[in-house]
Order: structure tokens, then C-alpha cells, then sequence
């Protein structure tokens, strides 16, 4: 085997035998081929995600482990995630997404945490094919969501003809823990048993993570295909359940998920962040496939499978509770104190010697030049606004119908949003709500991953992504605890894509940071192009907020007519990168680029009236500007309540752009006086309209602009047909 | 003319059939000497050709567009006399 | 009162169920389903969820569950009082302990909806529904399409079989408020003391969940007149 | 000895396929002269028997308890020649 056949380039692979001190033999090769390719290794970004900040008074654990974890309130902790499977579900979709859900949800349970909730963030492209892989996928998330028995609470889909061939399919897992509980990959001690516990070991996804995950798509993948593994939510319920009662005995040392490049990857990892080695015995690792190689046993992607480190004397407690959930398992090794990984049979049993500081720890990282931070803030791409002249009633519609408008009714009813009793809102708000039984606040979930706006400029999007999630939260008055992002780009080695995703994620750090909130884990998916076009970089983050009143959310549409309408917002709005844009200007311009400063002073005014001004409903601009969610605050108000809306110049601006920091306000006419007077000077607050009781949805500008319910509730529900 | 064809669709030998499993241990657990339950799908249908073979053609080619996913199942195809 | 739940593996609503019972401030006893044995219990429910993952056909691989025989003893000489909620409906009827089948709902996706259901004749035993009264429930399922053999349909209805449709916010009863291509928008049936509906009562024991029916259905399941 | 049994298991005609219906209807979108696609099941199952006959026996009895359900489904059995 040479090194480019596992993936290595030439420098990796001197590196290597450097480090070693030797040429290792093929199964050391491809062992390294898998745990250096991108997927596993991050070798193109972790430079990158350092800029992101990681800490924050709720932070218990930030990246590095399986999934980060806050802390809600003394007694309870939140473990959050998000993971794609992009390419996995482009070739196959139903699979590729169930196994996205399953990936993730074991992250969650190797934390010690009971999953409560899953979103899912999903890019189609604009062709036909994608809406069969739209259908397809979103078959997979609810048929591993729904069978296991966790609520899809929350999420997001988008479109552009970049994702055609490289959809998106991320998902995000949220579990609960008890705040004493402390389990994590990294308390393996000498002596303890490794026991593999789940499905037998076949010969699914071999190479699933290095190769399909770390490499371009083009005309020669067919090949490829064959290494797509199936999920078994069913088993997976057996394993969560089972998991979690292991760890509530106390009695484990460590527990570690089977994810990419499989037994590999979770036992280096286990041994490194372990500080100690093992010897893997390949004979006692159950198959479901005769004469399976040592490679193949070591890379298989097999799913439903968990890593549990358990020391002898406890073993037959342990397996007491495998045995009730009839879960296959088996001791297929154990932890040595001496730092070495080795893997072999009773026969031959030093097949593979490896360190795991070398094999887990020692990949050469991509440099990052010395101003790559400044350089992304820097680059802005400049050009001439769109800046519409005229109005017609038409646009509006058009807007509220587009595919990235209109109800997502027919997705996420498809997925239980309900299951397990705790979600007060669910997925036809804007973000999700949820009870937690254990305690008296709860859980705002949230996510976004707007790649349209960083299309042109990344910084601007990454900025714009975190904004969108917090200003989310600020509606609910909920404290954002912590984010969780999921990176999407291109081929990393192309100049052009790193550059932007240098950009993409400076603004992520840069927002987060003027936002004070930290980033806790995350993914990066990379090699999203195909025949040389890369997707628009994408950033989908995740956030969850402490909710202080979980049972009685803050209204997203007024209750009653003679309510005020209030509009927040910045002063520059901008057209850059709207649906408005996408559908009437000739070209893409780019997405304004919010003002920090400005953003955590509204942000902070926002979450404080959420909490405590009396009887206000509350929501936010976000894709289709206002127009959008003036609709869409009137068609869940009472039927009989009408809203008219004085719109001054520019008018077209005002009603469409999706500047982040925008709000709408309802209030009754008692609060507005004291509301406007306390508003902070920073912050631009305007009454533009009344609630009314004739039933329809009306914007007076230089012309009257009239909709009705019916036909308001008909676009929103079947796009507009002109 | 009319043609009946059949296309059975199943999971390629090395694709894991979680149903497959489950039906085999509730058959087993029920008393029945079974092993490896694969559970695949029949598929019937009608079509319009010209003739057996252009029926058959067509067969072949729906199923390895939409009937079957060839990265994990295989299939085959045939015509039910009348 | 003892209410016993019976977990199959892949069952994913006992607890919610075990939850709701509590709230009603009722015992409930997790049974497992490889007990050969009821242990005493007054009642029984079958929960939602996806025992054996719906493989093979939802409930289908369930229904040969140990306890099952026990639980069949049970209905025939003590006329056990039995609630099989969606998968635990599914169950049920694969189990011939009450008619019908379920089949895959018409859109062939899996729906997770608000319902209003229409009691057509109170079961045996429910105290406090009367014909006509409006249940608001969810559903989450891919296969509740209720189905019988060509001619039983009227059987059902004579026998006073029928216990709920799905209807419009009013209770009229009619092709566009059935979610799931049932047929004639049934949404559950009973059996002398076996009841089954596809609904789940247990998520709608709250106004912040969306709705308190659930409440009064599972009180009037009880034998308790609600407040 | 072991015999390889094939189920396949079928909706009666008078119920309602939906997964069939819209395969259909995508068949036809792609261009095929196609209609009444019924989608069914073909389970394949090894089982330990002393003869063919009661094979076949064994499969019948597994096809009427557990493989399909008689208010729906029809089925069939048949062993695979060696
Ligand atoms: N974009 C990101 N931002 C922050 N942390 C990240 C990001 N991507 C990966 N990480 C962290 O790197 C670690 C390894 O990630 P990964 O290999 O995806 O873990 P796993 O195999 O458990 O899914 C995790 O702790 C993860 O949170
Ligand atoms: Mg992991």
C-alpha cells in the first residue's frame, strides 16, 4: 500500500516515518491514512477554530470532547452538538441522514446526556433531482428522529443552485445531564477492559470519513458508493438506553462513540486524551462478515456501535445491563499504561504499533498566515447597491413564496417535534422552547446557517449567522449559554476557498466574541464541491439559551387589535443578499455587515423587554425582511385582526432587507410611551403601525399595498404561482 | 400492449438489514429453526411496449433509476405471462 | 389503581405514559416485555413508540412478545381494561385483539399533527365522554391508516366499535379532516375492555403542551369523572 | 437439512398503497408508460427442516403468523432450488 492510496500526501507520509522512526507497515498506514485525513484530523481548520472564543461562566466543557456542555442551573448541564453528513446523504439519502442523526445523538450519549432534542439545518439545490433528495433526506432525519424517540424540535432549510450536487444535511443533538455527572473519553486506566457493546462489525462505510468525507465529488466517484452504511434507529435506542444506565451506575471509566474511521478513530482518541495506551485483540471484535481484515475491522463505519471503558472487577455489572437491553457485546482489549496503541490477534498480536500522540496528535496543521483574522475583516467586496425605484403589491408575495420563505409545514411534519412532552414551542416558531422537568427554567433552541449572505462576503455571513441565533434568543429574553457551529465550504486547498473560509470563520469569532458568548464544539464538513464548484461557505450555528419562564413564552404575534407596532433596527439596512434581491436583481450584491457595537447594545435592550415589559409580543426580520414577518406575526394573530403599517422611503429597502438586528415589537399603546422612552439613545426604535380589527394586512406608503388573510395564508402555505 | 413485470429489489450480501435481523429473532424466539431473514421488496407494475424485450429494457431501466439503489441493492427483473 | 405499561424494546412513549399516570396521580408499573407473568395490576396500557424499530410492519413484531400471551389471558377472564396508544393500538390489532389493521397513511410520510377527534360511542368502562364531545390530540405516526375486510366497516359501526374520528374544530366529519387516509376517519376503536387509538393522550395533559384532553381522556379511561 | 424460502408478501388489491401510488407517479414523470405500481415485500429465509415439504410448511405457518397480515396482505411461499 502507498501512501496516497490511504489519502496522505508526501509530506504527511515523511512526517510520519520522522515521528516513528520508521516506515510503518500498511495497517499503521492506513490507520494514519484515516486519522490524518480532514474529516478526522481538522487539519485545515483547527488553526481556524482557534479563534473562536471557548470560554464563558456556563461553560463546563468547550471543544476537544464529543460535545461541549453548559450548565443551565446548579442541578442540570445541556450537552449540544452539531455534525454534518453532506456527502453520505448525497449518496444516499435516506440512510445518509439517518445516520447523521444517529452520529450525533451518540455524541450527546457518550457525554453522559439523555438527547432531548434534535434540529436539523438542510441546503437543496434549485434542479429537480434536489427535490427528491430533499424528500429523501428529510425521510432519513424523521426515520432515525421518530423511531428513537427524540423530538426534531427546531430548524432550517435553505436553497441555491451551489448545493445541487453537494447538499447539506446538519444536524444538531441537545441532552441533558445531571450536574454531578462527569464521563468523558478521557478516564481510561490501566487494567480496564475496552468493551464494544452494538452491532457486529461489518464492512459498511470503510473509508466512509477519509475518503467520501475528504474529498471532492466528480464524475469518478461511483466507486465510492458502495462504502454507504445503514442506521438502525432501533439498535441505537437499545445502545443510547443501555449507555446511559452504564454510566449512571458510576461505574465506568470513560465512554467514547463510534463515529468516523470507527474502532480507529474512538480508540486513538480514547488513548490520547487518556494519557495511557491499549492492546486491541481483532479476534474478539464481533462480525457480522466472515474473513474480515484487520484494516477492514479497524476502519469499518458499522453504526449503533459504543466504545466502554470498565474496569474488571465491574465488568459483570456492566454487562448485566447490555445483556438486559440483548444488546451484542464483548471485551475486545485493554488499557496499558504504556502511551502505545497495539492491534493484533492472539496469533500475531503486534500487527500495529503505534503512539498515540503521533497517530492522534502530531497531523501537520494548515498554517494560517499571520494576519488571516484581519485579512477576512478587511476584504470587502464592493459594489453597487440595488436600489429599487418603484413598488408593486406582487413583490411581497413573490417574496413571502419563495422556496426560502414559505411554510416548512411539509418538513417538519414529517418528524415527531413532540415526543417526550417538552416542547412548549416547536417548529412552527421560529425557534423552540422547551420545558426541562428537572428544573424551573428551561431550554431555547435555536439555529441558522444563512450561506446566501456569504456567498460574496464570508465575514459578513459568519457575523450574521451567530446574530441571527442570539438575536433568536433575545426574543424569548433566554441567555445564550453557548453555540455550537457547523462549517460547510469547499476544497480547503484552493487558495480562493481557504480565503473565504478565513473569513467566514473571523466573523464567526468576532461576533461571538462582541456577543460574550462561547462556542463549545462544532464540525467542519470541507470538500463540498463538485467538478470544481465549491458550495457558498456555510456556517450553521446552533444556540442554546437558559429560558427563565419556559411555560409562558413571549408572544411572536400580537393578541389584540390597538396594539402598537413598534420596528428595531440599524440605520443602514441594505438590500445585499435578500431572497428581494436573489429574485429581482440581476446580480448577487453583498449582505450588509452589521455593526457589533451597535448589535450587542440592541441585543441586550431586546432580551431585557423580552423579560420584563408586560403583555409585548416580539419577533425577528430575518429571511424576506420585514414583509415576511409582518405576514407571518398576522397570520397567527387572532383572525379577525387586521395590521396596517406605515412604510416610509426607502420604502423597498425597508420592507425586504434582512440586515440583521431588526425587530418587530408589538405592545399595547400603555407600554409604548414608557417602552420608547427607556429604549437606550444606540438603539433606533420606531412605531410604524397598529394592530386593527379589519382583518387584512396593509402598508401605506406613497401607494397602499392591501393583502388578505386568505391570500396571505395561501402563498405562505403553497408559494406564490403569480 | 400490456406487460406485467415483477422487479425484485434486495439488499446487496454485505448490507446490514436491521429488519431483516429483527424478524429473524422473533421468528427464532417464536420456536421456527430460521436464520438470516433478509426482507427485500417485490415490486409490480405495468407498462406500456412494443414487445416483451423493449418491456423487460424498460424494466432494467427503472429499476436501476429509481426502484433499486445500486449502492446497496441489487435486483432483477421479469415479465409475468398472461 | 395499579396501571401497568408494558415496554417492548424500541417502545419510546412508556415513559411519557408513566409520566401522565403520575400527574393523575395514578401508580403506574413498568412491565417488560419479556415477563411471562402479570404482576397485580388493575389496568393495562400499551404505549406509543417503535417496538423492533416498526420493521416488518409496525406492532407486527411486537405482538408475538411474550407478555402478550398473558395480557390475551387476561382480557378473557377478567376482562382486563387495555389501552394500546398508536404503536400499542398497532399492536393490538396484530395481535387480533381488536379488528382491523394499519396500514402506511396515504401520504406515505410519517405525520406528526394537532387533531380534533369526534367520540362516535364511548367504550366500555369510560366514564365522563359522551357521543359527540371533541378531543384535541397529536399524532405521530407513519402507519395509523385504519383498514378493515370489504363489509366489516358496518359491523364496527352496529356494534358501537367505532370510538373516535378525526373531525374539524366543530366535529364534522368529513375527506378533508382525515389526516391519514383512514377509513371512514376512524382514529380509534374498541372492543369489549380493549380500546386502541392512534392519538396520544399522554402528550396532551397540559395547556403549555398545546392541550388538557389528553388529561380528560386518560381520567375518563380510569373510570373518573374529570373536573 | 437447510432450505431457502422465499415469502413474498403482497397488499390484497383492494388496499391503498401510497408508497406504490407515488412511485408511480414519478415513473411517469421520468418518462415511463407505466401504471398501478404495487410495492410489496419478498423475504428470503433459511430454515432448518427435515424434508421440502415441511419447509414449505414451516414457511406458511411463518407467513400466516407473523410475515403478513391477513386483513391486508396476501402472501405466497416457495423454496429456492439449490
Ligand atoms: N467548527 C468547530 N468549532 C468548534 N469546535 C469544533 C469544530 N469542529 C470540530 N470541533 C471540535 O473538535 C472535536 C472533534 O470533533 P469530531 O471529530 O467531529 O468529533 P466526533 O467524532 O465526536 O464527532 C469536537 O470536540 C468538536 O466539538
Ligand atoms: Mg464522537
Amino acid at each position: 500500500m502507498t501512501y496516497e492510496e490511504v489519502g496522505l500526501t508526501a509530506e504527511e507520509f515523511t512526517h510520519i516515518c520522522d515521528q516513528m522512526g520508521r516506515v510503518p507497515n500498511d495497517l499503521e498506514l492506513g490507520l494514519f491514512g484515516v486519522l490524518w485525513s480532514e474529516h478526522c484530523s481538522y487539519k485545515s481548520s483547527k488553526n481556524l477554530l482557534a479563534w473562536l472564543p471557548h470560554d464563558g461562566p456556563a461553560v463546563v466543557q468547550g471543544p476537544g470532547e464529543n460535545a461541549g456542555v453548559v450548565q443551565l442551573d446548579d442541578k442540570v448541564h445541556v450537552a449540544f452538538k452539531v455534525e454534518s453528513h453532506n456527502h453520505p446523504s448525497y449518496v444516499e439519502p435516506v440512510q445518509g441522514a439517518a445516520t447523521g442523526v444517529g452520529g450525533i445523538l451518540r455524541d450527546i450519549v457518550a457525554m453522559g446526556a439523555r438527547p432531548v432534542a434534535l434540529a436539523d439545518s438542510l441546503r437543496f439545490g434549485t434542479d429537480d433531482p434536489s427535490q427528491h433528495l430533499q424528500h429523501a433526506v428529510v425521510e432519513g432525519v424523521g426515520a432515525y428522529g421518530n423511531a428513537i424517540g427524540i423530538p426534531t424540535v427546531t430548524g432550517e432549510v435553505g436553497y441555491g443552485a451551489v448545493y445541487d450536487k453537494n447538499p447539506l444535511v446538519n444536524v444538531m443533538a441537545v441532552g441533558l445531564l445531571p450536574a454531578q455527572r462527569k464521563i468523558s473519553a478521557r478516564g481510561a486506566r490501566p487494567g480496564s477492559y475496552l468493551l464494544l457493546v452494538g452491532q457486529p462489525t461489518g464492512r459498511d462505510g470503510i473509508h466512509g470519513a477519509s475518503l467520501l468525507a475528504s474529498q471532492d465529488f466528480g464524475e469518478g466517484t461511483e466507486h465510492m458508493r458502495p462504502t454507504v452504511q445503514v442506521g438502525d434507529p432501533f439498535m441505537g435506542k437499545l445502545l443510547m438506553e443501555a449507555t446511559l444506565a452504564a454510566v449512571e451506575t458510576g461505574l465506568l471509566d470513560a465512554v467514547q462513540d463510534l463515529g468516523a474511521a470507527g474502532l480507529t478513530s474512538a480508540i486513538a482518541e480514547l488513548v490520547y486524551r487518556s494519557q495511557v495506551g491499549a492492546q486491541v485483540w481483532l479476534d474478539d471484535v464481533p462480525c457480522r462478515e466472515p474473513h474480515m481484515t484487520p484494516y477492514e475491522i479497524m476502519l469499518s463505519e458499522t453504526q449503533e456501535r459504543m466504545l466502554l471503558i470498565v474496569a474488571p472487577h465491574h465488568l459483570e455489572a456492566i454487562e448485566a445491563i447490555m445483556n438486559h437491553w440483548e444488546l451484542p457485546h464483548r471485551v475486545i482489549g485493554e488499557v496499558t499504561e504504556e502511551p502505545l496503541l497495539v492491534i493484533g490477534t492472539r496469533d500475531n498480536p503486534r500487527q500495529a504499533v503505534l503512539p498515540p500522540e503521533i497517530l492522534a496528535g502530531a497531523c501537520p496543521l494548515k498554517p494560517v498566515p499571520a494576519n488571516g483574522r484581519d485579512k477576512g475583516r478587511q476584504l470587502v467586496p464592493s459594489m453597487p447597491a440595488f436600489k429599487p425605484l418603484t413598488l408593486e403589491r406582487e413583490w411581497g408575495l413573490n417574496v413571502l413564496g419563495a422556496p426560502e420563505c414559505k411554510s416548512r409545514a411539509p418538513i417538519y411534519q414529517r418528524y415527531d417535534s413532540m415526543i417526550l412532552t417538552n416542547t412548549v414551542w416547536g417548529p412552527d416558531h421560529p425557534l423552540a422552547v422547551l420545558r426541562v422537568k428537572d428544573s424551573t427554567a428551561g431550554l431555547a433552541i435555536a439555529v441558522r446557517g444563512p450561506g446566501r449572505y456569504a456567498a460574496l462576503d464570508p465575514y459578513s455571513g459568519g457575523m450574521a449567522a451567530v446574530a441571527r441565533v442570539i438575536s433568536l434568543l433575545a426574543t424569548q429574553g433566554a441567555q445564550p449559554l453557548g453555540l455550537t457551529d457547523g462549517i460547510n465550504a469547499g476544497n480547503p486547498d484552493r487558495e480562493d476557498v481557504f480565503q473565504d473560509l478565513m473569513a467566514l470563520l473571523a466573523g464567526i469569532a468576532d461576533a461571538s466574541q462582541a456577543l460574550g458568548v462561547p462556542v463549545t464544539g462544532g464540525n467542519v464538513s470541507l470538500h463540498n464541491e463538485t467538478s470544481g464548484h465549491p458550495i457558498w461557505p456555510t456556517a450553521v450555528i446552533g444556540a442554546v439559551g437558559r429560558h427563565s419562564c419556559p411555560l409562558e413564552p413571549v408572544p411572536d404575534a400580537p393578541m389584540a387589535a390597538g396594539m402598537d407596532i413598534l420596528w428595531v433596527g440599524p440605520e443602514d439596512l441594505g438590500l445585499g443578499g435578500s431572497i428581494f434581491e436573489s429574485l429581482y436583481s440581476p446580480r448577487l450584491t453583498p449582505y450588509p455587515r452589521a455593526n457589533l457595537t451597535q448589535l450587542a447594545e440592541v441585543l441586550a435592550w431586546v432580551t431585557s423587554l423580552a423579560r420584563t415589559a408586560p403583555g409585548i409580543a416580539l419577533r425577528t426580520i430575518e429571511e424576506g425582511g420585514l414583509f415576511v414577518a409582518m405576514s407571518r406575526a398576522f397570520i397567527k394573530a387572532p383572525e379577525k385582526l387586521g395590521i396596517t403599517v406605515k412604510a416610509d422611503d426607502p420604502v423597498v429597502e425597508w420592507l425586504f432587507s434582512e440586515a440583521v438586528g431588526q425587530f418587530l415589537i408589538f405592545s399595547t399603546p400603555e407600554s409604548t410611551a414608557r417602552l420608547l422612552e427607556e429604549s437606550p439613545k444606540s438603539v433606533t426604535v420606531r412605531v410604524v403601525g397598529q394592530t386593527t380589527l379589519d382583518g387584512a394586512l396593509q402598508f401605506r406608503a406613497h401607494k397602499t399595498l392591501h393583502y388578505s388573510r386568505e391570500e396571505l395564508e395561501r402563498t405562505f402555505a403553497q408559494g406564490y404561482r403569480g | 400492449m400490456t406487460f406485467d413485470l415483477i422487479v425484485n429489489v434486495a439488499w446487496k450480501e454485505e448490507i446490514l438489514d436491521p429488519a431483516g435481523q429483527s424478524t429473524t429473532k422473533v421468528l427464532q424466539q417464536m420456536g421456527y429453526a430460521v436464520d438470516n431473514v433478509r426482507i427485500g421488496k417485490q415490486i409490480r407494475l405495468q407498462v406500456e411496449a412494443q414487445d416483451q424485450d423493449r418491456a423487460l429494457e424498460a424494466g432494467r431501466e427503472m429499476a436501476k433509476r429509481l426502484l433499486a439503489n445500486p449502492v446497496m441493492e441489487t435486483y432483477t427483473v421479469q415479465v409475468v405471462e398472461a | 389503581m395499579r396501571v401497568g405499561v408494558i415496554s417492548f424494546p424500541g417502545s419510546n412513549c412508556d415513559d411519557d405514559t408513566l409520566n401522565a399516570l403520575a400527574a393523575l396521580g395514578v401508580e403506574g408499573v413498568p412491565l417488560w416485555y419479556q415477563q411471562t407473568e402479570l404482576p397485580p395490576v388493575d389496568r393495562l396500557i400499551l404505549p406509543g413508540g417503535f417496538s423492533y424499530g416498526d420493521y416488518l410492519r409496525s406492532g407486527a413484531l411486537a405482538a408475538q412478545a411474550p407478555i402478550m400471551a398473558s395480557v390475551e389471558q387476561a382480557i378473557a377472564t377478567q376482562a382486563m381494561p387495555v389501552l394500546g396508544i398508536c404503536n400499542g393500538f398497532q399492536i393490538l390489532c396484530e395481535r387480533g385483539l381488536l379488528p382491523g389493521a394499519l396500514r402506511p397513511n396515504v401520504s406515505g410520510e410519517f405525520l406528526c399533527t394537532w387533531e380534533t377527534l369526534r367520540v362516535v360511542s364511548v367504550p366500555q368502562g369510560f366514564v365522563g365522554l359522551k357521543t359527540g364531545d371533541l378531543l384535541r390530540m397529536p399524532i405521530a405516526h407513519h402507519e395509523g391508516a385504519f383498514a378493515v375486510e370489504p363489509g366489516f366497516l358496518s359491523t364496527l359501526f352496529d356494534q358501537g366499535q367505532v370510538f373516535l374520528q378525526y373531525s374539524d374544530p366543530d366535529g364534522q366529519v368529513h375527506a378533508l379532516t382525515n389526516p391519514n387516509g383512514s377509513v371512514a376517519n376512524i382514529a380509534g376503536i374498541s372492543q369489549g375492555s380493549v380500546t386502541g387509538l392512534m392519538p396520544h393522550p399522554e402528550r396532551a395533559m397540559a395547556q403549555y403542551l398545546g392541550s388538557v384532553d389528553g388529561r380528560r381522556f386518560l381520567k375518563a379511561w380510569l373510570g373518573e369523572e374529570d373536573q
